[in-house]
């Protein structure tokens, strides 16, 4: 066993290191004050030179414009990109989810139009998919797209749209036809975000920031040609675009507070009798911390491992989410606690840590929730992993418009 | 055997939630979060007019002289509406003033208090980690020096009663905040709806209010109360969730019939009933003086700590993504959790209080 | 508030302790050694004297041969019997469960000939519901009754019968119309113990013991006159005695180590840096369990009140058994760990306290599932307190012979 | 990145599990409860002749000279067989003594135990709740005097090994179980598969292996091979459980398809693979030499105890009243469970040294 690259591995990684930091420049840091206009413009910038220098799509195949490389390419140039704060997000559900869905099931027109202008980082992808009434039961999509010669016409609502705002394009999935039963009434189509008729409002948060929009669709025209795989397979397609959300969805947020936070607060607080490092529970707490962060990260080690060898990563990487999200929400509680009065204070002159630690706990409420709450997770490990026999689904083919 | 309020008390009850039920709405919390005033000014002069201020002041001093059963059930329907209003506040520091305030200081806030032209507030917490049994803030003579925070209501009120570093030891202090030395300014903190302060106090006048041991009677006390306070406001999160969980449809079912979320509000439940007999059992023993008034008291501090953040974390997860938004309603009692925590420290050291109380016990009666 | 009598039950109380007082005498405590026999006998003595007192059926109508008193009067009378170790046990199910079923559905006859003997201790009662397929589904019966003439021939087995093997009765639910859905087709019987044709079977228990026993019958031949009920009403009719049950199975079995145990333990065992009590995760551990057993002591203080009064009690005992069971499982768990090596090795010479903590060990793992299940008792709170929709049961409807 | 055992231990672990299933099963297990003998002496032959007491024996002694890798995929596969054989006993003992036994004490010993003559044992554990940091066993010279209980298989045993209080600290002694001086009696304990004894020593004779500071490399050691046992057994408890869900009905449904056998189920296995991660850390750190080796260690025991006891625990409650029954299989995992807490001391001391262990980290980092 070891943690190193393979010579292969090691190679490339030679090669990216190089090349990033010959090019790294400006994007070394992140500038103190940007604004919506900057941001996009410095994540195109940077998105363009490693579209130049042929790091993008390092796993697609050639002829979709992509490198034609292996998962640990991909892994190892991320890992050298990360030791720099490059602005990498606004391209990640694009190139992450959409492009791949596009050029998986989408007309040669279409992957001839949009593949390379995303990969370039010219254009900008959203996913249209959570609707108000279609969270956890995603195929309960109401949004409807009726015929229309030979165009689509759109409306209705999405929620929970990363950078909806500032994206030039998305992939939605609309109910085509309500008498079929829930999964086989759906298509997905590309949809132009300057279209007349979307209107994407900023979504605010309990935590307070407005990480999402909700996106209005009312009377949007989309071409039949910019359908996405046959018309009613919408759920099928959405489901290669949702696997690869469940691989992106997982560690733990960067920067999130973890055993290590919690082992330096232990040291500075005092209990009335002595230091809380000393206590038996803060100990249990520091310890069960590690345990599930670190476990986590040496599950993805696995993964990598079986990656790098060329093999499928096993299911083990499915409990990622679930341990993290609510290790997080429980930690930041104890550690609030810990802090008696001093852990409900917030504003400028609140220990650093401290604050870390309340913007985990209200984090952590979503993150139980986003990209699967850990009731859908258990049950996708129950069944899909242990083989156990799925929950009674009384709808599942009924007529969409039959059904309560 | 009559383990149970005095109809009195229940009748107080129906009518304290009639009126918050229809005043007090959540849509009340929500205008407050964005409101200037301190405090809702017009929900708080109803709650005077129908005499909870007066409550528990002694019919000498203009009030209506009822007993521990009365305000237990008062602080859990303020915690239930979510009421913002000062009365949790002026409560515990009415307790303070009826347990041992001297004549003066009695006649000088709780006619006031009960009449509802003078606001009262507690506070223990330095920011810093303390604990209710320790303070940084000193008293010299009759002069104090320190710093309080966060202090809930202070922006609304004339008097705070804070602990302090005494000659005997820690014990509260009367501060009229109208002295010189006195400078309070608003704190933010995560509950958005209850406002809270920052106290500090350089060479402030103060005077004792009690003794060291009068400071942990008041602790019992001010625990049982802020109890009923947290097992209002987790009935309140319960309450919500099973109302999403019997309107919510997925996968063809109400959300409700899935176990997943059933046996989570069952959980809820079981934690509250829990939270509720060690409640009761300190209201009993606040009434009778009983000698289990401090096992009682952090029993219920920590029962109703355990049911409140259980009830407040699984309400929001129950209602998925919607409750996670700035408009759900899941965020009063996500963060109002952490303000029940503040207001009178943590569940570790309420355990920690509950264990020496049963060891005392048990050495007593070996 | 209080903790007092009404003066009432006082006045009961005062009668009750003073006939006690004057007649425990041999019953005062458990003799060294006891065979079964003399454990049957000594068990009827005690019943006979208390029948004859006017003790027994203290809340059932006169008419029944019942006191037609309160509940406060049966609790005041268990208060003071429990003072001493009288033999109760055996009566328990036949006059908490069996014979109140018989007079609130049984003809007259039947009420005549069974009541009085199972008051005076005379005959000895069990219940026959549970099968080795119909647990938590009780109504999963499949125990067969077949009319023969103007006899029934039951043919099946029961299982986690108490007393079994010293009854002289019991009653039994069987199917007798496998083509109604499944809880329609029940109809409940006395059935003789003696009879030909039963045989009842100690059945070992993981913990060692055998408190239950199995029950086999073939071709038993009961008398349709022995129904109890409508043919059909069997289910109707065994909820009025598993009403009865839930109120029975509740609170910490006697004797059952608690948070007191757990504080002298920890007084005594000495870690690697102190007194286990000095150790704040000791520290949160008693309290936690003082918090549950009696926050459940203080519960049914509740539900004595509202008796004391006249009034049903609240909804909140329902949370005693699953609280109590779960609690005692974690308390010795925690318990065996911190008596490290020395909470593994049994036999005589094992602390004493960590004897008691080994078989609460193994004996809640049963409790969690007595009278119950830790999800079944959920589901119940859920569902009849919380007023949540039922889980989907799809075979309700469907002719018991026609489901999975 | 290669974080995964070889091909050589992966096809091991095939050829033992497809041994074990076969020659192993539960009704096996259930013979030996009611055995004399202290094992199974016809699968003990097997088990020799499949050569996995020769695996980590150096080739020089007459072993394979095999690395952790096949030790700890063979430590899964008996944990999860309950194979009643004393193989863990012994490669725990063969574990000492290559990391630090004389060359004396390896020819005495490691032959034997690699061609079958000769059975290890190791015990820790003093019965009144030492941790394996202490030891009331005394050494004075050459000799030792305490009792050692329970030590699992040393009835079986043909040498000991045991932690005792020397002039450098406690550490690990080698007894003679043939010596005079030494008694051993069988111990009964809550596991009625596994057979424990106490032992006696009053002046026995004994020899140093290794030192203090080599006592704590071992534990380390012990704890990365039993948290490997530890998994194999929660695996096939949750593998029991699993089955069961999946063929029992209730109320017309699979009770797999219920949340709450689901939920647990799902639980079971989050708390396996979390466990399997810091096990496999440890395998790296122990074959490596790693300096995360303490670390690592104590991770793995603390998860791998989580995941067993929860494992056992709720594949009974899946069960029902039947897997209360004595002919239940449940039973097996349920005492199982605590026969590896005992085997090296409880979660809690475990977690202290982890705890340690990230200080000293830190401490060298900063």
């Amino acid at each position: 066993m070891d943690f190193n690259d393979t010579p292969q591995e090691a190679e490339y990684r030679t090669k990216v290191r190089a090349w990033i930091d010959a090019n790294i420049g400006e994007f070394r840091d992140v500038p103190d004050t940007m604004d919506r206009a900057d941001f996009v413009a410095r994540s195109k910038r940077w998105q363009t030179k490693k579209y130049e220098a042929g790091f993008t799509g390092i796993t697609w195949p050639k002829a979709f414009g992509g490198q034609g490389l292996g998962p640990m390419n991909q892994i190892v140039f991320n890992q050298e990109e990360s030791r720099f704060h490059a602005p990498t997000e606004l391209f990640s559900i694009g190139l992450g989810m959409c492009i791949p869905t596009v050029f998986s099931h989408g007309s040669q027109a279409l992957i001839d139009r949009y593949v390379a202008k995303a990969l370039s980082g010219e254009e900008v992808w959203c996913q249209l998919f959570s609707e108000p009434v279609a969270g956890s039961d995603l195929a309960g999509i109401r949004t409807k797209a009726v015929k229309d010669g030979d165009d689509w016409v759109i409306d209705g609502q999405k929620v929970w749209t990363t950078n909806a705002h500032l994206s030039d394009f998305g992939i939605i999935v609309c109910r085509t036809d309500p008498s079929k039963p829930k999964h086989k009434g759906l298509t997905m189509f590309i949809v132009d975000m300057h279209a007349p008729g979307v209107e994407a409002r900023p979504l605010k948060q309990m935590s307070g920031g407005s990480d999402f929009n909700e996106v209005f669709f009312t009377g949007v025209r989309v071409a039949d040609s910019h359908r996405v795989g046959a018309e009613g397979d919408g759920w099928k397609v959405a489901l290669t675009t949702l696997m690869n959300e469940r691989l992106a969805v997982g560690g733990k947020p960067r920067h999130a507070p973890g055993y290590a936070t919690l082992l330096d607060m232990a040291k500075r607080v005092q209990r009335d009798d002595g230091a809380a490092i000393e206590a038996a529970d803060v100990r249990q707490r520091i310890a069960a911390t590690y345990i599930a962060d670190e476990g986590i990260k040496l599950t993805q080690m696995r993964a990598l491992s079986a990656l790098s060898k060329g093999e499928m990563p096993g299911p083990e990487s499915s409990i990622a989410k679930v341990v993290v999200a609510k290790t997080m929400q429980d930690m930041a509680a104890f550690a609030l606690d810990l802090s008696e009065s001093g852990g409900f204070v917030t504003g400028a002159e609140t220990d650093p840590d401290v604050a870390r630690l309340q913007g985990s706990y209200l984090w952590s409420a979503g993150l139980r929730i986003a990209g699967g709450t850990d009731e859908i997770l258990r049950n996708i490990i129950a069944e899909r992993v242990l083989g156990l026999p799925g929950d009674l689904r009384p709808d599942k083919d009924l007529p969409f418009n039959a059904a309560a | 055997m009559n383990f149970d309020f005095s109809d009195d008390a229940k009748a107080l009850r129906e009518q304290a939630r009639r009126f918050l039920d229809e005043r007090a709405t959540t849509k009340v919390a929500r205008t407050q979060m964005a409101a200037d005033s301190p405090y809702d000014t017009m929900l708080w002069t109803q709650v005077v007019e129908l005499g909870w201020t007066a409550a528990r002041v002694p019919e000498a001093m203009g009030g209506l002289g009822l007993g521990g059963d009365e305000a237990c059930v008062l602080a859990e329907e303020i915690g239930r509406s979510l009421a913002p209003v000062p009365f949790m506040s002026t409560l515990l520091a009415t307790e303070a003033l009826v347990l041992v305030g001297t004549e003066e200081q009695q006649t000088r806030w709780l006619g006031g208090f009960a009449e509802g032209a003078l606001i009262g507030c507690v506070g223990w917490g330095e920011g810093d980690a303390a604990s209710p049994a320790r303070a940084g803030a000193k008293v010299t003579g009759d002069r104090i020096t320190g710093i309080k925070v966060p202090v809930p209501d202070l922006m609304a009120a004339d008097v705070a009663l804070v602990s302090a570093q005494g000659p005997d030891g820690v014990q509260l202090y009367v501060i009229d905040l109208s002295d010189p030395g006195v400078t309070r300014e608003a704190a933010d903190t995560i509950d958005l709806v209850r406002r809270h302060g920052r106290l500090t106090l350089t060479n402030a006048p103060c005077a004792p209010l009690g003794t060291p041991d009068t400071y942990h009677e008041w602790l019992d006390r001010a625990a049982i109360l802020t109890s009923f306070e947290a097992l209002g406001t987790a009935s309140a999160a319960m309450a919500m969730a099973i109302g999403y969980a019997k309107e919510r449809t997925a996968f063809g079912q109400k959300i409700g019939r899935y176990q997943g979320v059933k046996h989570k509000c069952a959980d809820m439940y079981i934690k509250l009933e829990l939270a509720r007999a060690h409640a009761l059992h300190g209201a009993w023993a606040m009434q009778d003086g009983a000698a289990e008034l401090r096992q009682a008291a952090a029993a219920a501090r920590v029962a109703s700590l355990d049911a409140l953040a259980y009830c407040a974390e699984e309400n929001l997860q129950i209602h998925g993504g919607t409750g996670f938004t700035w408009d759900s309603d899941c965020q009063f009692y996500y963060r109002r959790n952490r303000a029940i925590v503040a207001a009178l420290g943590s569940k570790t050291w309420w355990s920690d209080r509950l264990v020496r109380a049963l060891e005392r016990r048990n050495a007593l009666a070996a």
